[in-house]
């Protein structure tokens, strides 16, 4: 029993933030907005050069042959960020969910170098992300899985509050050429990919969260009224506070989940979702503390916190609205012995 | 004690009703925050009202009004809110400033200002808060200086709705030099475009340009503009603010009919498993009621000669919070099609949730922000020490 | 429409405060506990005096012919001094309740001037309260209405977390002799008399958590802590000032669920059900942050502000609990029109 | 990471729950606060507990302990409250004073005091607060002035608990004359049957004498009964009350045993309809979950050789929130039997649901008001302005 990340892993989420902190910043945002381009290469490509695309790739395919707890910390670092582009789903979904259906399959290695981008279109979500940049689509008709050029797609773009949300209504037509053949029934291999989905977006809030109160930190340090800085105000303090704790306590279910997925655990679902769920909510108060406390500031657009509060509102009911999350969490403590002596899977009951 | 309307305020529903019905235009207008056009739809429609008397139905028919007391008032919102009438370009004024100027201003200040704000030939904006004064308003900055029988304007006021296009401004300026604090301020009244405004649009979060920077620059405005007595300022427009807050600032109806709509919205689109958003529309609902009789008793009140007091603090607390938690209600019901903006081929089409969402985030942050608010409630409601 | 009281009611809800602010004292509460009596009677008498018992029987019976908005101010008056005596079970729902069935019964006199308690056992309640102090009970078999004596009855105590409540199981036999035969069947009537619990609950509910805001108030003005006054501290100003909010749209909702109750609105058991939840929430809240905001000293007996915190958990699930209630507010939403021009009943559907 | 127990915790665990089945005693014990012999009933379990060598299983061998890390600590006291062994009649001293003499203590001061601790011979209580010294705890007057190898002790300290029946205290006192605030105080062990010291119960809100006033008239103590350098007591506290918050105030174990007893409730007596109630039993359930992630996060970190810094404070929010939530459902699910006492006879026998609800409602004040904690939150860990 051991829950902290190894010192590799800190590491490269040290490495990760402090690429983002340099490639990632709100005016490099603000750019990518005013240049109406769908993502910024360079950044891509400094992203791609670290590994990240390849981590849950198997090495035999060019990747890291990582596993979830290993991305989990990049995927935080994302939302800290607020990243446009699709690490999360390419390599946290998309790119997993390919290896495990065929873990030869000749895309795998460009995946990894991030050469190719792949987009995933799950059921539990009405639209495909980044399908525009994307090389090609996985894809679910009935239930086969297809790999999809993007070339034999339709797309339209679903305009989201989020600016760096790409969203698109994918029309397709399934066909023999495009069905991907190989291990295991899809309806497992999609809940895995669900509960990958799910996780990540919980680390992306985790980060948007935690930005959030750092924002409003930083201004409320700065800002005077009545002589003195917002932030030395009780009301200030209690209310990022509040904030705070919200995330120390949604974090360590983020990482149990992570854990509990790379590792099998048979309730590993349930964690997702209490992750997906406590997450969610820490983002949601911390986005909204964060503007509060940036007062007029806040509500406009120069101020940098919207960024992070649309980003937590798009991925509030992405992988999962909380009413699914909520369900499993039922079903879990409808059917499972609860008691202290069963936090992980080998407790009591298997001693 | 009588929850009854009486005869005359039910066929005064009854006219309202069916002059809206008549009136209210078919198509929604444009915004007034996005474009001129929009705007100038805006003012057109509170033309149409005031050509039907129905500009400020409290105030003296001289002004434009109908003369009827605010339980009527509040009949008018609640069909008003209810046809899906069009937003009322001119709050600033009728809301806001009309109230102030019909306790403060002089005779010759009401029948200059009141008529041409009740038929819309007059927009106004709000001019309250500086760079560096937002919660703390008494912080102001901007002068007014006496040149004989004019003010000279010099100063930069921020986060001024409707500014872009209104045509006039009110706002605390500094009428004493060196005064500080709260002293020396006097409420002035300007036009927008006068020589030496320049106004400069700023972008809400989701980039709509619904406030302005006002930059004044030796405007001369003539001293009859001036709303109460000089240096009484501070006293004005604490009551103005008062009087908002308290009564006119969001009406109950408001709330009241998004909440009937979120809970068709939730009868239609909702998930039958969710409970927890199945609670928090109930909530809503609740809270909506709840909101419109607590307007009542204060109207009530009002009518019976009593004065609006520092309880309206809570209510701005409370209409602000109920207004967040209502729209995150009902982006809990469109789930993953909540972020959707209306420009999305596939976006539902039930109403403008996820904007009025965007709307109601500024409700905690604007009219003096919450935490000013729950300073107000603790020191002058209940009387803790500063 | 005018939705505010008469100066009548307002001097009678006056002269009722200054009464138990003079008589009904923590310090008399104390002394009452400490002789371990079950009421005071010369409070019993004074408030007897002041009419107070009979504001709900006709005049007929020596009552004064008033209705639920004239007992709704006293109710609340009741719950800011905490009181002991049972002045709202006999005064403010057994009497009506019995002048309903029979406007003529001899009890109705003596129940008017205090000499005789009547005690009701609704089977909303699992238990009588003051069962112990009664002349005799209103009591419910099948679908008949008893009124029995106390000496019929076998009582049991069921001691309370509230040292006032005297809650009593009561064993008694129905028969002929103690049948009520009067008007309408008491399915209707004891609805009304549900109302009416739940509606005077909620107005004690308000007083209690207006006095628990202002005992603490009084606390912060005097607790020195780093050399100022607690309540100078925004911490302590902002949770006061947020259970003063709940407060204040707590009380319109019971005012005007007494007016509807008094005029016999059809939506009435709604709004009586939205005056219990707002007032229990609000209790619960204030007398919750009257607590922490006395700190150490609120969780001890020598503070007062514990009586009020009791009385409110004792009324959370009396007269209907929460969920109860709220099922009343679905069915409600489920059923009738909702819009602003509902309101009240004549609204725009009556034009 | 690695979220899964060796075999030898997986033994450990085993090992202790053998021991619990055949030693927790099948009566509840009578309340260590209530009376001398409930008190030493408690006593002796801890003498039972230390012959077992489960006294403070983390501890060295040579005061009683085991040497296992902390994940072997929360193995134990998670079979501890699975089995509903007895309160800890002593975690001032095992919990609280225990690790801070573990750290400031010399050698001799933990051979004299540790095993007697483990062993349950002498009965710790804390004596913090002053009457003008709650929050401010760096308001302390008590004194302790030294004379040749004495301290004589002189003050007033108030809501100790357990020192009615305790045979030991420690507290902070001024050893500089004119010392203020933070400076110059210590940290001093003293016995409560010393000659000048006087108890006097006080009750908490429901009567029972859980606290006492500890008055304190010229007592003398050895010198070598202070913990820490002279004048450094305000740190020593400091670090203890980091320890307590962070970690061994509130194990995980006993929010998840009453979370599973709040399923059982609910599936029991629990209205199906009540979607809130079911709702916030599902949240209990999962705050307890998260809360217990965190602690073993924190033990792993522990055990690394990290420290505890401010986001003790988070833990001390966190579950004292969820104590009271977690009661409050239950409070709920029983609904008009909630408010019945143990002494009613048709109260519910489904668990102490109310006298915990009362413990819980502490939760938020003592050991640092969780308003003091959030300042500690937004200064320390956030870097808010003081």
């Amino acid at each position: 029993m051991h829950f902290a990340f190894s010192s590799e892993q800190l590491m490269a989420a040290e490495v990760t933030t402090q690429l983002l902190q340099a490639h990632c910043t709100p005016a490099l945002l603000r750019q990518l907005l005013a240049r109406d381009a769908a993502r910024e290469d360079s950044r891509w490509q400094a992203l791609s050069e670290m590994g990240l695309m390849g981590v849950l790739i198997p090495t035999d395919a060019g990747g890291l042959g990582l596993n979830e707890t290993d991305f989990v910390l990049l995927a935080e670092a994302g939302g800290y960020a607020a990243l446009p582009e699709p690490l999360v789903e390419h390599a946290g979904v998309a790119a997993p969910l390919l290896a495990q259906v065929q873990p030869g399959h000749p895309l795998l290695t460009a995946m990894a170098s991030g050469t190719s981008t792949l987009a995933i279109g799950h059921p539990i979500n009405p639209f495909v992300a980044d399908a525009d940049t994307a090389t090609a689509l996985l894809l679910v008709h009935g239930d086969t899985l297809h790999l999809v050029r993007r070339d034999q797609t339709h797309i339209t773009r679903q305009p989201s509050i989020d600016p760096f949300r790409r969203l698109y209504q994918v029309d397709w037509r399934a066909s023999d050429c495009t069905r991907l053949d190989g291990a295991g029934p899809s309806d497992a291999l999609l809940d895995q990919a669900l509960n990958r989905g799910a996780l990540f977006a919980a680390a992306q809030c985790l980060g948007l969260a935690q930005r959030s109160v750092h924002l409003a930190v930083a201004y409320a340090r700065e800002r005077q009224q009545f002589g003195k800085p917002i932030g030395s105000y009780q009301a200030i303090k209690h209310l990022l506070a509040t904030a705070q704790v919200k995330i120390e306590f949604a974090r360590p279910v983020v990482y149990a989940a992570a854990a509990e997925l790379a590792t099998h655990a048979p309730h590993a679902a349930m964690r997702v979702s209490h992750a997906k769920l406590a997450a969610c909510e820490a983002a949601e108060l911390a986005t909204r503390t964060a503007i509060q406390v940036h007062g007029a500031m806040g509500y406009s657009w120069e101020a940098d916190v919207h960024f992070f509060l649309k980003r937590s509102l798009a991925l509030h009911a992405a992988w999962g609205s909380p009413a699914f999350h909520r369900g499993r969490i039922a079903h879990h403590i409808d059917g499972q012995p609860l008691g202290p002596d069963h936090t992980f899977y080998n407790g009591t009951g298997h001693v | 004690m009588n929850l009854t309307y009486t005869p005359a305020q039910q066929a005064f529903r009854a006219e309202v009703r069916d002059w809206l019905a008549c009136h209210v235009p078919a198509k929604r207008l444009a915004s007034f925050d996005d474009s001129r056009d929009g705007f100038e739809a805006h003012r057109t429609w509170e033309r149409t009202l005031h050509a039907g008397q129905w500009g400020m139905v409290t105030w003296p028919v001289q002004y434009g009004g109908r003369n009827v007391d605010l339980i009527s008032w509040l009949i008018f919102e609640e069909e008003y809110y209810r046809a899906n009438a069009p937003a009322r370009v001119n709050q600033n004024g009728i809301f806001l400033l009309g109230p102030t100027l019909m306790e403060f201003g002089t005779a010759e200040q009401k029948a200059r200002f009141l008529p041409a704000m009740a038929a819309g030939d007059e927009i106004w904006s709000q001019a309250w808060s500086e760079p560096q004064a937002g919660s703390d308003l008494a912080a102001v900055r901007s002068s007014a200086m006496r040149e004989g029988d004019h003010y000279v304007l010099n100063g930069h006021k921020i986060w001024s709705t409707r500014a872009v296009y209104a045509d006039w401004a009110f706002g605390l300026f500094r009428t004493e030099l060196g005064s500080e604090r709260h002293r020396g301020l006097s409420l002035i009244l300007f036009p927008l475009t006068a020589p030496g405004v320049r106004i400069s649009p700023i972008a809400r979060l989701d980039g709509k340009p619904v406030f302005a920077e006002i930059f004044l620059n030796d405007v001369r405005v003539p001293v009859d503009q001036r709303l109460g007595a000089e240096g009484q300022g501070w006293a004005v427009c604490m009551a103005t603010a008062g009087f908002e807050r308290g009564l006119m600032l969001r009406s109950p109806a408001r709330y009241q009919v998004a909440a009937e709509r979120l809970v068709d919205l939730y009868r239609r689109h909702g998930d039958p498993n969710d409970d927890v958003t199945r609670i928090a529309v109930h909530r809503s609902w609740m809270d909506a009621q709840a909101y419109a009789l607590s307007i009542y008793a204060t109207a009530s009140r009002l009518s019976a000669g009593g004065t609006i007091g520092a309880e309206s603090s809570t209510n701005k607390i409370f209409w602000s919070e109920l207004d967040i938690a209502l729209h995150q209600t009902a982006l809990a019901i469109l789930g993953p099609r909540a972020e959707l903006l209306p420009s999305a081929p596939t976006a539902h089409r039930d109403g403008d949730w996820l904007e009025d969402f965007i709307f109601a985030l500024a409700g905690p942050i604007y009219a003096g922000a919450n935490e000013i608010q729950r300073n107000i409630i603790a020191e002058r409601m209940l009387g803790l020490p500063r």
